[in-house]
């Protein structure tokens, strides 16, 4: 079966009615990652755009397929931790996954995420990163790419914006050395689709995905774009797309004549304000990032 | 239901609410025009797009009208149309 | 009831020393207890504790402020804590010690004192400046509350190799003064 | 019945906890609690515990562990002390409002500032109005007794509410005594199986967890969550007797009453220093003083007829509080007490008493000085000045 196929026939275990914004990628990853990992899942999910858009349930009504708990915002691996190991214990083979936004997972959510994978307990970790606290009005988080307007990192007379770089989650989870790693874009799904697939099959220790998720409601640009700008971001090198498979590092998408990060800039209202210099800034720091990488893929 | 009052926990049943009525404008599928390639149904949000006796149909139930299917559509076989019209 | 204090230094084996006795005491019938006062526990710095024995259970939870026994495992705390206060006048004094009772130089209010060289002891044994099996011996010889054979077994249990050794030894050369008419 | 061998309090809260067989524990080294996470962990290395413990990067993450664990419908088990419990107060209070039953075992610690590391009880009282059941035990018997009883109490179907057993940091935890150790098999004839049936994350049975609430429905949790906790008094009394009968140490449930019966003057004391109390109403009582302790074991739900029903004919009263209650001058127990009183009309003289903080000693001589003070005191005395036990 391909994965259009996939796609199609399995059951779509999210609610059919969230209340995502139009053109949300959160929304349309986390129905096909649930596609994919299929009704033997246990899922939990912290407060965030996926928890709020009702997910989680509401009233006496679940907002999933599968059994759901909306954990604190800093405590999802932990409790992913405790869900499975009370199933080893049973010796019950259950997935036990979150999907988690990326400030409950590179901020507050961080400490107990890497203690789960130094652990190598064997659960999935998947972030959705939508770059800001985007259920709350897009406040910065550690994610936020440098430049960007948020509610909390305003433009104005002095201030331009975020003034630090992306912090990058997937490379700092790879140093942990996890049984599977990998970055996901809505925009390969091709891609997407395997990547959860390997996610699945691997029992023999953490796996750690990264799905970019641009926001067309806190960013700025049309929610027709979603798919658009998230594959700009892979064609920039801005995100990226390869795996870890048990330490070996690869490449899914390959990218041989990377666009201008500028490209990417000129598509929402975030980054309307910076500079040139501001937005060379970050093509260095997504050039510097890239070289690492490919000195990791050898 | 009598409902006790222990643990709060949804498992009566789906909660959802009418997106449906979100749209303002609704896409519209050229079928002299679609090449079935199935690029819309992979990027739906909302998974309103299904093949059906071998053509893809877009369900309107829960469609927000984001307009990804239209954007995406390598041929642009997808119109969106304001709603009420056509 | 009996009241004991202990004085010693972290490294000597205080608690484990402490612990044994409680062993022996449960082990014969009797209700015994011991509470440890910890600083930050680092090697070399002062510790101390507090054990009770007695036929009947033991509720109190508390320090011993007036013990029946006072047991020191390094006589350079004399100097350094004031282990004498609270010494009950018909109370035990033991310490481990090379220097002779005159050389102690004890206050008055020491009426019995048990004195061994545990250290010297235990370097000859189990080839280690840990005094505290053989300072048990000095302690049983010296107070009767436990019996030499629960506490050579419980050492043997806990530490194994010469340790039991240490405690007869120290047991067999432990000098008691009485001191009621002064030294 | 078992054998009697000497262990430290933690040791007795980890066998607790071992016997009563946890599917799932998982917790943090903090002092004076660390010995409990040691031994537990030996218990596993030597095979005697079958048990899945994670060694978790703080008291946060045990607390959510274990949340995971119970909602897979698992018996779980952690142990803290003070800065850790405080680290734990959000997944704290969702276990207990999630109605998910487990026992945790705390060695009472003061918190800073001042920096310190020594027993208290401030820890525990300060998040008494968490959810959760707490129970404060004199010594390590009742430690390691209470723990089984524990999970009989929170796993409980018209009770479903997690427990503390509060034992003294040092003067419990590190206190070296002789204590019975229960056969496995008596602790599961007493102790079955735990089945979850009001909640479970599991594929086979998909529901919500904790979805969305509204006020309305948010009240309606709250009134069942107080209304469970009001049963426990009678639940555990009941444990009480179950488990005095079969092991034959009954500890009286809710509160023990120690020479109360025909007393004049009453010590109202929890924790470690109720045995030092004990000691101080035989000397008194040596000496002809009508003195009494009434030992406060259930703190969480609090049981005021329990408690009102010993002092309201009393001359006078003493509560000792190893804790302050910021904002009014003296600890909490004692505002406890006093409100329980006055609920059921009793005035009785009362005198409040602050001592134990940081590790303090509470000596035999305080708790004398207590029943002296009381002693001066007329049935109709107002309040009395908070006395602080100082050295």
């Amino acid at each position: 079966m391909n994965y259009i196929e996939l796609l199609d026939k399995q059951p779509d275990l999210v609610t059919p009615g969230t209340s995502a914004c139009q053109g949300c990628p959160a929304e349309l990853s986390l129905r096909s990652t649930l596609k994919v990992l299929g009704e033997n899942t246990i899922m939990c999910i912290p407060p965030g755009c996926m928890a709020g858009a009702g997910c989680v349930g509401w009233n006496f009504d679940s907002g999933l397929k599968v059994p759901v708990h909306i954990t604190l915002l800093d405590n999802t691996a932990a409790v992913l931790t405790g869900i499975k190991k009370s199933y080893e214990a049973d010796g019950r083979d259950v997935t036990v996954a979150s999907f988690a936004g990326d400030g409950a997972t590179s901020d507050c959510g961080f400490q107990s995420l890497s203690a789960a994978a130094e652990r190598g307990e064997n659960v999935i970790y998947i972030c959705y990163d939508n770059e800001g606290y985007m259920n709350t009005g897009f406040q910065r988080s550690g994610s936020t790419t440098k430049g960007s307007m948020t509610t909390t990192t305003p433009v104005g007379e002095v201030g331009k914006g975020k003034e630090q770089q992306k912090k990058d989650l997937p490379l700092i989870m790879a140093m942990h050395n996890p049984a599977y790693l990998a970055t996901l874009s809505p925009s390969h799904m091709s891609d997407f689709v395997k990547k959860v697939e390997k996610a699945k099959s691997i029992k023999d220790g953490f796996v750690y995905l990264h799905i970019f998720s641009p926001c067309p409601t806190g960013w700025g640009f049309d929610g027709a774009k979603s798919i658009e700008v998230a594959r700009k971001a892979v064609e920039t090198n801005l995100f990226p797309l390869y795996e870890i498979d048990h330490g070996e590092y690869k490449f899914t998408v390959q990218n041989k004549n990377p666009k201008p990060v500028s490209e990417l800039f000129g598509m929402m209202k975030k980054f309307r304000h910076v500079s040139e210099q501001g937005i060379q800034e970050v093509q260095n720091y997504v050039d510097k990032k890239y070289k690492i990488l490919q000195s990791l893929v050898g | 239901m009598a409902r006790d009052f222990i643990t709060p926990k949804g498992d009566e049943g789906i909660y959802h609410i009418d997106t449906a009525s979100w749209r303002t404008y609704k896409p519209v599928m050229n079928k002299d025009i679609c090449i079935e390639c199935g690029i819309c149904l992979t990027y739906c949000p909302v998974n309103s797009i299904h093949k059906q006796n071998d053509q893809y149909i877009i369900d309107l139930s829960f469609c927000k009208g984001c307009g990804i299917c239209a954007n995406e559509c390598p041929k642009k076989a997808i119109d969106m149309v304001l709603e009420g019209e056509k | 009831m009996k009241e004991i204090r202990f004085h010693g230094r972290g490294g000597q084996g205080v608690v484990k020393a402490a612990h044994l006795i409680v062993d022996s005491a449960v082990q014969e019938g009797k209700f015994a207890h011991f509470i440890p006062f910890f600083g930050v526990e680092r090697k070399g710095s002062p510790v101390f504790g507090y054990g009770r024995i007695s036929d009947e259970k033991i509720d109190l939870k508390t320090q011993v402020y007036k013990p029946h026994c006072v047991i020191v495992m390094d006589d350079t705390l004399l100097e350094a804590i004031p282990v004498f206060d609270g010494l009950r006048e018909d109370g035990i004094f033991i310490i481990n010690t090379a220097k002779t009772i005159n050389e102690l130089n004890l206050p008055k209010t020491v009426k019995t004192a048990a004195l061994v060289d545990a250290s010297a002891i235990a370097i000859d044994t189990i080839g280690r400046n840990i005094p505290n099996t053989a300072m048990l011996g000095a302690f049983v010889k010296a107070t009767n509350w436990v019996s030499l054979e629960h506490v050579k077994k419980n050492t043997d249990l806990l530490f194994g190799g010469q340790n039991s050794v240490a405690t007869q030894k120290a047991y067999d050369e432990v000098k008691i003064y009485d001191l009621q008419g002064g030294k | 019945m078992g054998k009697t061998i000497a262990i430290t309090g933690n040791t007795a809260a980890a066998l607790g906890a071992a016997l009563s067989r946890p599917k799932v524990i998982a917790a943090y080294p903090i002092t004076p609690q660390s010995s409990v996470v040691e031994y537990a962990a030996s218990m596993i290395a030597d095979g005697k515990l079958q048990s899945s413990m994670v060694q978790v990067e703080s008291e946060h993450s045990a607390m959510s562990v274990v949340q995971g664990a119970a909602m897979a419908g698992a018996r779980t088990f952690t142990a803290t002390s003070a800065q850790g419990l405080a680290l734990m107060y959000e997944p704290y209070f969702r276990m207990s409002t999630l109605r998910l039953p487990m026992v945790m075992a705390v060695a009472g610690r003061e918190m800073t500032a001042p920096e310190t590391i020594w027993s208290g009880h401030q820890d525990t009282i300060s998040v008494r109005d968490a959810g959760w059941i707490q129970i404060y035990v004199e010594n390590n018997q009742e430690t390691l007794d209470m723990i089984i009883q524990g999970y009989k109490l929170a796993e409980h179907k018209d009770i479903l509410i997690p427990v503390n057993v509060c034992y003294d940091g040092f003067y419990i935890s590190h206190l070296y005594e002789g204590v019975n150790i229960p056969e496995q098999s008596e602790v599961d004839a007493f102790l079955p199986p735990y089945k979850q049936e009001h909640v479970i994350l599991d594929p086979e049975k998909p529901m919500a967890v904790d979805p969305m609430t509204p006020g309305n429905l948010v009240m309606k949790y709250r009134k069942s969550h107080l209304d469970a906790m009001q049963r426990a008094f009678d639940v555990l009394d009941k444990i009480d007797q179950e488990f005095g009968d079969k092991f034959g140490r009954y500890y009286g449930g809710t509160v023990e009453k120690y020479k109360c019966d025909d007393a004049d003057i009453v010590l109202v004391a929890m924790g470690a220093m109720s045995g030092t109390a004990k000691a101080a109403v035989d000397e008194k009582r040596a000496q002809g003083v009508k003195a009494g302790l009434l030992k406060i074991r259930m703190m969480r739900p609090f049981p005021n007829r329990q408690v009102a029903e010993v002092l309201a004919d009393k001359k006078a009263y003493a509560v000792i509080d190893k804790n302050v209650v910021f904002g009014w001058p003296n600890g909490a127990v004692y505002m406890e007490t006093k409100a329980a009183l006055n609920q059921l009309g009793y005035r009785v003289a009362s005198l409040p008493v602050v001592g134990g903080l940081g590790g303090a000693d509470i000596s035999l001589d305080h708790m004398i000085n207590v029943i002296e003070k009381l002693e001066k005191m007329n049935k109709g005395d107002k309040e009395q000045e908070c006395y602080w036990l100082e050295d």
